[in-house]
């Protein structure tokens, strides 16, 4: 809801400095918080995009771990300290690199509570990023949460706002399942409104970032900021977008985006990972078979072209998406 | 931590009676989607729980019910499980592979080979942060030893002096994979010295052996000195599982192992001191429990269709 | 295409056998090509499926090689070996342990060829097993296409037939690039022909399994066959199904799924896989974005609801998608 | 194999130049997403592949343009590369962590810290099928010790005694964390005893000496005796990639081993047999060489966006 951000006047933070207090609040909350992973105690000070920062300062090195290069096992562990009672905030430094800890995350953390028959639970957060930083080729630039969205026992969280950033993380701190917590890496040092005051944002709810009537965009980090751009530019020529933040992909709001399509007809799914099989696809098959009477036009997926990530700019920026594809796509459905 | 022999041979029986009763059960259909028998790792089983506090912790593997019962898990909701029954000790969720009981500190067998390890070495690392003097000990078959996980934990264990026993039971096979095509190593125990840890082999046909051992690592756990690699060298009398075409051994060799049976062995020296009718009745009341086992997992309902969908959150 | 199907009379074979063929074939034809993996050699004479059996004493243990549990190791050295020249085909005895493989086929094997600029390319097969096969829970029976669909550089193969799973076997073992190739434990001791000349089935393309005119129902392994029993009893009320066996993941075969849907006008995506996220997302998407007018009535998606398998029989079978969905689906977008 | 000390020297001076001059560019902004240096680790990559046959082959790192000069990738290619050209080695598609050059044997650098090993394993493995008589060097920094991927490729390299040697750089840290905080081990070679293989430790900042250590292993390798782990001791003297803050050690500590400097040592030995002059001569050139690399990859053209898509299948 809109009505989530901020009044004017207050304070701003950083995407990543929202991170930080999250972590830092509900360490100082909750004696059970413990953070692992690798660089984020010793490394500038706490972590290499300054989530953790000061942290192991505050609550010592027991419980700010710096690991050595074993992500199966930091996600491992986190598994066995989570459902041992504590409760576990575990980085990996790129998502790229979960695909290292695929089995602990899928086949153990997301089974145990049904499995075991409800006598486990396994409340840990398991912290990465998505995203093309730039340059950083195919290994360090994927955008992977339609793998997480597929697996019953998880949840997944993608926010791109500071004040988001901050409200999600906090919530999937206190959540009592497996969490993967997305962050973005060319969203950290975005600013936004994140007050002084303590906020939950819960999980499974979308949020309206800008009211339209034209056209509905639903779309999560970076691809949210990309389509308020896309929505200014838009409305000089008179179409007004609604642009919802999809904030958690498992579970997803679809009531959210429903009444937002109701009203305005017409729905682009926008994200920077690769369109083919991506969570795109859910919302737009969820629409079309739930909503299949409210398109006044063919719902259109903005995303990634179906390739690695190359390195080199103009190969990198042809398979982005980006705010022109955005618009482009936007006026077609109104057009149609 | 258990001292009295006939403790130690009683939990062996039942274990034997258990997965004994369970291949029958498996081949009237009974029970689904195959099982796996701890037949002649009784020792290891039992010999590791015995050197435990009640409070201290165990992961466990797909041939898990030897460390179920040896760490006390009521063998009713055991038997349950295994017919999928809402009595369970899993409500039927689970089944052989997935057994778990958290009230007696059995965080779950595995249906991954080594995916045990790093659940073990996390909740080791919580005993650690929160100072709770348990102990965790970490079950898992010489296959395991080539898994990634071991590495990244073990090494992770070694270098934080984590309260933690790994137990390596070496069955000798992975399957069909003999632990000498497994391994460059002439002594498994020797992978400890890669990773910064004491390494033992011990006799795991010989109870009290295993339990001397253990004991030891779990002391040396408990006082901060940090995890101990246990290799228990035991051997599986049965198939992988109930059904193994067993092409790839001799029963020759089979034969010279069953002659190490570790209850044979251990019946042995305890009729020396309680006699022979006395073991009897242990037998038949260990055989006795399995019956009232079979009867209330007959006895417990089927879970409900309409709850299938319950219970994937917390 | 129907034509596909070997005339009457043909020989007929189970799918391991016509999988046990296509390998034998292969590795006659192509000294680079080996098998790797757990217990394909020893075990039970080939194989916890038979599909490697009889290969070790015909090609000796150099070319069908018993791996140490080491998931990680049998995909990474794979990537290895075809990266210099040879021909892997790795097994993962199981589809769930994938998980543990993730990084060789994810960040290396899909990328190599477009990350190093064209210089390499890396013709290996990963064979694996989707599906439950019942009472094997949570770790032992998920279906995990849909994460490798997502993965540019990759191919995924889920045949549904005998005479589907060799062509489309010996077809892969001759791709130049990674394929991901998965069976089906509840198919393994089904029959069909299989002609006892030699054919390839090429990937990239659908079948389709049955002609009819009231609605498709686009399917792949285990729910090809339970969408032709559907497609028996909805015959008798006068509703001719249309059964498309997808065949291929990616590449998928648009084309053909839309030429269907041009006839029929009604969809159905059936997969075991669970619907949330799954692949038959992105088929209704695709075709919600393209085929729009084509339809008229909503698509539908058939599949697992979003939990883990559990163990017991009745929880088991209400998680899992039966061929009575699949017609109560029928019934409903034809009646619509 | 490379035997002439002068040829050493040129190597590790071209190796010297190509990532001090990338260090000026990546701060001037003609190289984007940062890249890793391996100033003060020439001696290993070029110890190692001086070690090696010209059809032998390696795969590397993400801190991989060492290696790849020391295997023989043509600096102009790479440096291409680095500024995302169409006549980069990879035609811009990869970039510093993916310079790969298949036709000197280069399989490759990586993101992901330990991945190469897998990769190298399996050319191994082709290798020791086709009979081919070659050898695979695998490069890895200390920070990958602690991936599982090491104990699973390594232990069955070891197994089947497959021809390549895993060549663990010890530069001391990997980001921050320095290598005595990342394993228990008071040696690092010493993971190769649970593994069954030898593993050996080389001074890293002499260049002959790690000649000498790689060619005993290239020997028992391509002869049939398996794997070897060498752990090379070096020091990164500069930072993880350019920009790192660097506060996780002293200056104190990077000035000594500054002393050691391989290429100083190096130079040291080799003008007592070829003068001051000769030298100079050397250092100009490779110093003109990277002029030229610059000049080359600058007038390369960038890859036209719409061959974006195309490549992603062979
Ligand atoms: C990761 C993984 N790979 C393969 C399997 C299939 N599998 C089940 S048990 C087993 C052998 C395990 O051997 P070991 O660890 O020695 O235990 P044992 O069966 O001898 O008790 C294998 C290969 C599995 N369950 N998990
Ligand atoms: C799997 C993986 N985890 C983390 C990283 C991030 N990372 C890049 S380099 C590096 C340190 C590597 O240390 P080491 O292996 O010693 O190599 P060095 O940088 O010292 O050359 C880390 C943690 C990565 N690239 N891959
Ligand atoms: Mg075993
Ligand atoms: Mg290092």
């Amino acid at each position: 809801m809109i009505g989530q951000t901020a009044p004017v006047g207050a304070r701003t933070a950083t995407y990543a400095a929202a991170l930080n207090e999250a972590l830092r609040e509900e360490m100082q909350r909750d004696p059970r918080v413990f953070c692992i992973g690798e660089d984020i105690a010793v490394w500038g000070g706490g972590g290499v995009y300054g989530v953790t920062k000061g942290l192991v300062e505050e609550f010592g090195v027991g419980r700010v771990r710096d690991t050595p290069i074993s992500e199966e096992a930091i996600v491992g562990m986190s598994v066995g300290a989570a459902a041992a009672g504590l409760r576990p905030v575990a980085e990996i430094m790129y998502s790229d690199f979960l695909a290292l800890a695929m089995d602990p995350l899928v086949n153990q953390a997301a089974k145990m509570h049904y499995m075991f028959g409800g006598q486990a639970s396994v409340p840990m957060v398991v912290r990465s990023n998505s995203g093309a930083p730039g340059g950083k080729a195919a290994q360090h630039s994927q955008s992977l949460e339609a793998w997480f969205m597929h697996v019953p026992g998880l949840k997944v969280v993608t926010p791109a706002t500071p004040f988001d950033a901050k409200g999600l993380l906090k919530s999937s701190i206190r959540d009592p399942n497996p969490v993967i917590f997305l962050e973005h890496k060319r969203l950290y040092q975005t600013k936004g409104e994140v007050p002084e005051i303590e906020y939950l944002v819960p999980l499974g709810r979308a949020d309206i970032k800008r009211i339209g009537r034209d056209v509905t965009i639903v779309s999560n980090q970076t691809m949210v900021l990309k389509a308020l751009e896309a929505a200014d530019d838009l409305s000089l020529s008179g179409i007004e977008a609604e642009i919802v933040d999809v904030r958690t992909l498992k579970p997803v709001d679809m009531e959210t985006i429903l009444e937002s399509v109701r009203k305005t007809s017409r729905l682009i799914v926008a994200h920077e990972a690769n369109v083919f099989a991506g969570w795109g696809a859910e919302i737009v098959a969820r629409v079309a078979e739930v909503g299949f009477e409210l398109l006044d036009a063919p719902m259109m997926r903005v995303g990634a072209k179906d390739s690695p990530i190359p390195y080199s700019e103009p190969l990198e920026m042809a398979i982005l998406p980006d705010k022109d594809a955005l618009v482009a796509a936007a006026r077609a459905v109104v057009a149609y | 931590m258990i001292d009295d022999l006939q403790t130690l041979y009683r939990l062996m029986m039942r274990i034997r009676e258990f997965d004994s009763r369970m291949q029958v059960l498996v081949n009237a259909g009974f029970i689904r989607g195959g099982a796996h028998q701890a037949i002649g790792q009784e020792a290891a089983a039992v010999g590791v729980c015995a050197a435990l506090d009640p409070d201290d912790l165990i992961t466990s593997t797909h041939r898990g019910h030897g460390h179920a019962i040896a760490k006390g898990v009521d063998v009713r909701p055991m038997m349950a499980e295994l017919f999928g029954r809402e009595g369970g000790c899993c409500r039927g969720r689970g089944g052989s592979m997935h057994i778990a009981d958290f009230s007696v500190g059995l965080l779950g067998a595995n249906g991954v080979v080594g995916a045990g390890i790093g659940i073990a070495t996390g909740a080791a690392l919580a005993q650690s942060l929160g100072a709770s003097g348990r102990v965790v000990a970490c079950f898992f078959g010489e296959g395991a030893m080539n898994q990634g996980a071991l590495l990244e934990n073990v090494n992770y264990a070694a270098l934080h002096a984590l309260p933690i026993v790994y137990v390596c039971e070496n069955n000798h096979f992975a399957m069909s994979m003999r632990a000498e095509r497994a391994t460059a190593l002439a002594n498994l125990a020797d992978r400890a010295l890669g990773l910064g840890l004491p390494g033992v082999s011990v006799d795991a046909m010989n109870v009290v052996a295993v339990r001397d051992a253990t004991r030891e690592a779990v002391q040396r756990a408990r006082g901060g000195g940090g995890p101990t690699l246990i290799v228990a060298d035991c051997y599986r009398l049965e198939g992988h599982h109930i059904g193994d075409p067993l092409n790839y051994r001799t029963r020759e060799e089979v034969q010279h192992w069953r002659e190490q049976d570790p209850i044979a062995r251990c019946r042995l020296k305890l009729a020396a001191v309680i006699g022979d009718a006395e073991i009897a009745r242990i037998d038949a009341e260990e055989k006795a429990r399995i019956d009232d086992a079979v009867a209330f997992a007959e006895a417990s309902p089927l879970p409900l269709a309409a709850t299938a969908e319950e219970g994937v959150y917390a």
